[in-house]
């Protein structure tokens, strides 16, 4: 059933496609109303990339470097991501050990646009790529621990076959998925955490010099990357199936967005360092988690 | 000893030269040889006054020379000390006053800029306020320089433009720090203005400033286009968030040179409006600040609350900005405050201060804030002394001083006027002091409001004698403003110069960014709030002697 | 925790977002918008001119078309309403339009022309027909001859009638 | 323009301005305002954007600055001239170190060989917060223009009867004669 597995997986990577710009624009819409605004039409995202990508994405000469480069490759690599993970269609491709490809090319889609930023040698991207780098690679540490804790749990280092790891209840899996929540949260890079772009510090951060369609797809990948870490999240917590997949699956995508929208409402930026003392802090409970799922628990 | 009255101040004064007294004004004229520093001495480190500003006149066509009044303001004697120094036509130099009071440095350059007299012994005498291509030996404030002659951009700026822009913005990276640009246009600032830090990682180890983006020649202007009366519409202009404050100032001044008693009437309404004006000031301040700290809602929250604050402007004067209300003499008729907008004022003020007060105590209790504020961004009482800082930002500094207290103007003279001091210093007491300050003048308003006497709305104004001197000073939201005027024919100033309280209070910025985090520079400089159109008057700050490096005009922006 | 609270507090508050520009904005009657000059009130004295800060308001005399123009250009008033209160007319007045964007620098200028009046006895266009005729309707009858000739035509005409020293 | 009905990123460059209209850009994207809701929104690198709210007279020093920070912005672009000083140099439009709003720095650009881009003007001192919106949409084409030119011109030959009656009162009050270079100059003959 390979080729069936193969449709699931590229049905799966559209919906993603569409409902990550989506998600946005809801996000948008639940921010204005919690700040008494009227805010933008959901689709009001969907309208800015379509826009960005109809722009030339730069100055006329510039050739296809490792700074524009890096953009369509960390793209590239989300959108195999997620062909992996089944969202609205419970099924997927997958292969052995694709767990760890799974969290290798999330990680390095990120650093791939980072590089790109940092390439354009523009000293506000330059900070904001290293405060982003720093941060993601504290978090993207839990994010190992995590997935080693499911692995163990599950034994099976198979994306389809860990889903969902609530089948194992123990006390190890529900912190780890406490914590995974957070990590997914601050892998969002959403306040108090948004720091690589930091608009009123660094102008946009590491995108400052994109522009057009580059832009819009460094956008894309952003929403993308949310969609599918929360997917992933969900996946954990539902059975694989096909009810839950259709139904319930969109319904708590987009409550768990919107729950994460009103707490970054809530909240005000942190400094670089600050944050990554928080991120520590986690990691440190993440090995005890761990080593309470190898005493059995 | 100090003396004890104005009588034995001028006695003391005859030791250095001639004093003359003229209503609040002490001139000090023919300075014996050799004695101006023992003089400035005297004034700014032993009376206990200080120092405010310089002006340089070119009043070649009334005695045949230059002039450059340094002015000092001796609270406790209750008179503005002018030392009025003469400059030869010929060779225009005087002695520079910078060595022993450091404040007078960008005064003094600005001077040498405008009006061509050199200081002697001036420890950086290098341009200040014109730009790079400005020719040498054009001197815009004096007299035989027509305010509208254009000369032509030089092709440097066609040079900029035509070379590639990717060579331009790469960090200037010294040996072991990197430059970063904060500016011209950077989303914290709103005004083009150049900082550039040096920074190891993420700390910052020095700040160097470069400003005068928004020079726009108001002051040459004034004395040549306009009349007394069109001047409060150009003051006003001169900033955007506190232009009423200016203009009151400037019409202060010119009352003060023209002896003119202004109704008090107009003078409960003017009150009136520079406290509104205040509270619109704060609001807008917090706003900006919290978005700084990321808190978007909170910007939202103060932003939402300000717009009731400017619909009441906009019923009073019916501008949202621009008030447009003084005349010199008084308030003009339509802007009086009748006894329906007493009540609509009464009556949105305790909304908004309700309202207000279910807000920002709690934001500002909020852990976000409180730990990228407290203990961020310190500025000493000493330090503070030494930059003589004025208004919100010294009185977080634990210094006490209003102009409203201590040199009462307008109805401040009738009320008493509550002043907020806190002793921390940082960037979480000027919140608070702020944050207090918007409570008191609410209620100060309600007081005003309440005693408004029933008289003109404006004096007589149909003579304006020539040559006289007036100092007009406000509170402005930022602090001190001090406007000095010198009345001329044909209904015209001779000499206008606006010194707004930025100008105090950037030279302290470095000073608290040192030492601290690159992400929490943009709060750090938004801490004083700083108003770059107001002060356009700012050097470049070369801290670490011995390591001047040409700035590069095009920051950050020709990298976006 | 207060940060939800002030949460709750917005969300209590509502939207406050105004319509505009699908509905109305609603001004206040106070409001200094955009100025306009009633043509058929305005005689081109110029006082409205000679009070201008920022010279929005620009007078042109054509002497080939014998024209008078007022300009008021738009783009660079600061509706401080000076000219308002000078006019004595009642000519110019801010009005309550705000919503003053154009496409073109051209849409930003009112132009009123008028007529130039020539002075019958030296034949110099000085001032308007229209303000001529104002200040001729408002003088008493006695005064009338002194406003229809040119300021130095009534110096002459002056030092003539009182000392036969005409110029 | 058809492409930015939808969405429209607006890049703000103060080239020397007072504050007031820079705030009012700001103030229109508060909850009052929202102009979010009409899918605008205000960035903070000029590469981001599809339009400039260009405020100020343009002083002499921050010229260089304004021209590279307008170039950065890629094609294709709008600007809106926003407030007094922007759209005709406001109170100093004829200092000695001011451009005088965005026309003398299109001279400058022009003198460099730079074609400016499409420009909408939005006068006002500061413009209201509306104001600045009703600009934005009608660079986007969303709105009608309201602010027309109007000219007016009076009418010949009233006023030269006008003129002939005041003349013939000048006449029965003196008894001069006129010069008649001048009274053929404007008439042709001589009335008396």
């Amino acid at each position: 059933m390979v080729w069936l597995n193969t449709l699931y997986g590229v049905l799966n990577a559209c919906f993603i496609l569409l409902v990550g710009p989506l998600i946005d624009g809801v996000e948008r819409r639940i921010r204005a109303r919690l700040q008494n605004r009227r805010g933008p039409s959901i689709l009001q995202t969907w309208y800015d990339l379509v826009k960005l990508f109809r722009k030339r994405a730069a100055r006329t000469g510039v050739p296809l470097t490792l700074f524009r480069l890096s953009v369509y490759t960390g793209f590239a690599y989300l959108l195999i991501v997620s062909l992996f993970i089944p969202s609205i269609l419970c099924g997927g491709m997958g292969f052995f050990g694709d767990l760890i490809l799974f969290i290798y090319l999330l990680s390095s889609s990120k650093v791939f646009v980072l590089i790109g930023g940092y390439s354009s040698g523009n000293p506000y991207a330059s900070i904001g790529s290293t405060r982003e780098v720093s941060l993601s690679m504290a978090s993207e540490l839990v994010l190992a621990e995590i997935i080693a804790l499911i692995a163990l749990s599950r034994n099976s280092l198979l994306l389809n076959s860990v889903f969902p790891v609530t089948a194992v209840l123990r006390p190890s899996v529900l912190i780890g998925l406490g914590i995974l929540g957070i990590i997914t949260y601050i892998e969002h890079s959403r306040l108090p955490f948004e720091i690589g772009e930091a608009e009123p510090e660094l102008a946009g951060g590491y995108t400052i010099e994109y522009a057009g369609r580059d832009l819009g797809f460094i956008l894309w990948s952003n929403t993308i990357r949310r969609a599918l870490l929360t997917t992933f999240l969900i996946d954990l917590i539902i059975p694989l199936d096909v009810f839950y997949h259709l139904v319930i699956y969109p319904v708590l995508l987009f409550s768990i967005m919107i729950v994460f929208t009103a707490i970054e409402t809530a909240c005000g930026r942190l400094r670089i360092d600050i944050s990554l003392k928080h991120v520590k802090k986690l990691s440190y409970v993440m090995w005890g988690v761990i080593l309470l799922a190898l005493i059995g628990y | 000893m100090r003396p004890r009255n104005k009588c034995e101040l001028m006695t003391n004064l005859r030791r250095f030269g001639e004093p003359r007294l003229r209503g609040k004004y002490l001139f000090i004229s023919r300075i014996k040889s050799g004695r101006l520093k023992d003089l400035v001495d005297y004034l700014h480190w032993r009376l206990g006054g200080y120092y405010s500003t310089s002006i340089g006149v070119d009043e070649r066509p009334l005695d045949g020379y230059f002039h450059v009044y340094h002015v000092f303001v001796l609270e406790k004697y209750g008179v503005y000390v002018l030392v009025d120094l003469p400059a030869n036509p010929g060779h225009p130099v005087v002695e520079s006053i910078t060595p022993i009071v450091p404040a007078a440095n960008w005064a003094e350059r600005e001077i040498m800029d405008f009006i061509g007299i050199k200081f002697r012994a001036h420890p950086e005498p290098h341009r200040l306020i014109l730009p790079d291509d400005w020719p040498d030996n054009v001197y815009p404030l004096r007299k035989d320089f027509p305010y509208d002659e254009k000369l032509p951009t030089s092709d440097k700026i066609a040079k900029l433009v035509r070379e590639s822009p990717s060579d331009t913005w790469i960090a200037e990276d010294s040996e072991d720090h990197t430059a970063i640009p904060v500016g011209p246009y950077h989303p914290a600032l709103h005004e083009p203005e150049y900082f550039e830090l040096f920074v190891e990682g993420e700390k910052i180890v020095d700040a160097r400033y470069k400003g005068f983006m928004v020079h726009r020649g108001i002051e040459k202007i004034a004395e040549s286009r306009l009349t007394y009366n069109q001047v409060p519409f150009i003051a006003e202009r001169i900033c955007g968030i506190c232009g009423f404050t200016h203009s009151t100032a400037y019409c202060q001044a010119v009352e003060e040179a023209a002896r003119i008693d202004v109704p008090e009437r107009a003078e409960y309404i003017r009150s009136i409006l520079l406290e509104i004006e205040r509270i619109h000031s704060h609001f807008l301040w917090m706003g900006v600040a919290f978005h700084l700290l990321g808190y978007d809602t909170g910007f939202m929250i103060m932003w939402r609350l300000r717009e009731s604050i400017m619909d009441l402007a906009e019923k009073l004067t019916g501008s949202r900005k621009m008030y447009g209300a003084n005349i010199v003499g008084g308030i003009r008729d339509k802007w009086d405050i009748k006894e329906e907008k007493v009540a609509l004022i009464n009556d949105t003020l305790g909304k908004i201060r309700e309202e207000y007060l279910k807000y920002v105590p709690k934001i500002i209790s909020m852990e976000e804030i409180k730990k990228r504020t407290r203990g961020v961004g310190i500025l000493s009482r000493s330090d503070a002394r030494k930059y003589s800082v004025l208004g919100p930002h010294a009185r977080a500094s634990g210094i006490n001083t209003d102009v409203r207290r201590y040199r009462p103007y307008a109805a401040y003279k009738y009320v008493d006027v509550e002043i907020p001091v806190e002793d921390d210093g940082d960037i979480y007491a000027r919140i608070i002091i702020r944050h207090e300050e918007i409570i008191a003048s609410i209620d100060l308003i309600h007081r005003l409001l309440d005693n408004i006497p029933r008289t003109h709305l404006h004096a007589d104004t149909d003579y304006i004698p020539e040559r006289r001197y007036g100092i007009g000073c406000t509170e402005a939201p930022r602090g001190e403003d001090l406007h000095f005027v010198i009345t001329g024919k044909d209904n015209k100033l001779y000499r206008w110069r606006p010194r707004a309280p930025t100008y105090n209070n950037l030279l302290s910025v470095p000073t608290m960014l040192r030492g601290e985090h690159l992400a929490d520079a943009p709060i750090i400089i938004a801490s004083i709030d700083p108003c770059f159109s107001c002060t356009d008057h700012i050097v470049v700050v070369d801290l670490r002697s011995g390591r001047r490096r040409p700035l590069r005009t095009g920051g950050l922006v020709g990298g976006r | 925790m207060n940060r939800i609270k002030v949460l709750l507090e917005n969300l209590r508050k509502g939207v406050v977002t105004e319509q505009y520009p699908f509905r109305p904005l609603r001004v206040p009657e106070r409001l200094r918008g955009k100025p306009v000059i009633d043509p058929d009130k305005c005689a081109g004295c110029g006082a409205c001119v000679n009070v201008c800060p920022p010279n929005a308001l620009t007078m042109r005399d054509d002497k080939h078309s014998s024209m008078r123009f007022i300009v008021l250009f738009i783009g660079r008033c600061i509706y401080c309403g000076k000219c308002e209160e000078t006019c004595p007319f009642g000519a110019i007045r801010l009005t309550k339009e705000f919503e003053l964007a154009a496409e073109s620098r051209e849409d930003l200028y009112q132009v009123v022309g008028l007529r130039l009046y020539h002075c019958p006895m030296c034949g110099e266009p000085f001032t308007t027909v229209r303000l001529i005729k104002r200040i001729v309707e408002a003088l008493p009858e006695e005064q009338r001859a002194a406003a229809i000739i040119c300021p130095r035509c009534r110096e002459s005409v002056t030092a003539h009638y009182r000392s036969y020293a005409r110029r | 323009m058809k492409l930015y009905r939808r969405s429209l990123w607006v890049f703000h460059l103060n080239s020397g301005s007072c504050n007031g209209c820079d705030i009012e850009i700001l103030n229109a994207l508060a909850p009052r305002q929202d102009a979010e809701r009409l899918g605008v929104k205000l960035v903070g690198s000029p590469r981001h954007a599809d339009a400039i709210l260009f405020t100020g007279p343009v002083t002499r020093e921050a010229l260089p600055s304004v021209v590279r920070a307008i170039q950065a912005v890629p094609e294709p672009k709008i600007v809106l001239a926003v407030g007094a000083c922007a759209c005709g140099g406001g109170i100093w439009h004829d200092s000695y170190c001011v451009l005088g709003g965005i026309q003398g720095l299109y001279r400058v650009l022009k003198s460099m060989g730079i074609t400016p881009p499409k420009t909408f003007f939005v006068p006002g001192c500061p413009p209201k917060p509306e104001a600045i919106i009703q600009g934005i949409l009608l660079a986007r084409g969303l709105v009608r223009q309201k602010q027309v030119r109007s000219e007016y011109y009076e009418e010949q030959a009233l006023a030269e009867k006008a003129e002939v009656d005041l003349h013939r009162l000048f006449h029965k009050y003196f008894w001069v004669r006129v010069p008649p270079e001048a009274a053929r100059v404007k008439y042709g003959v001589a009335y008396y």
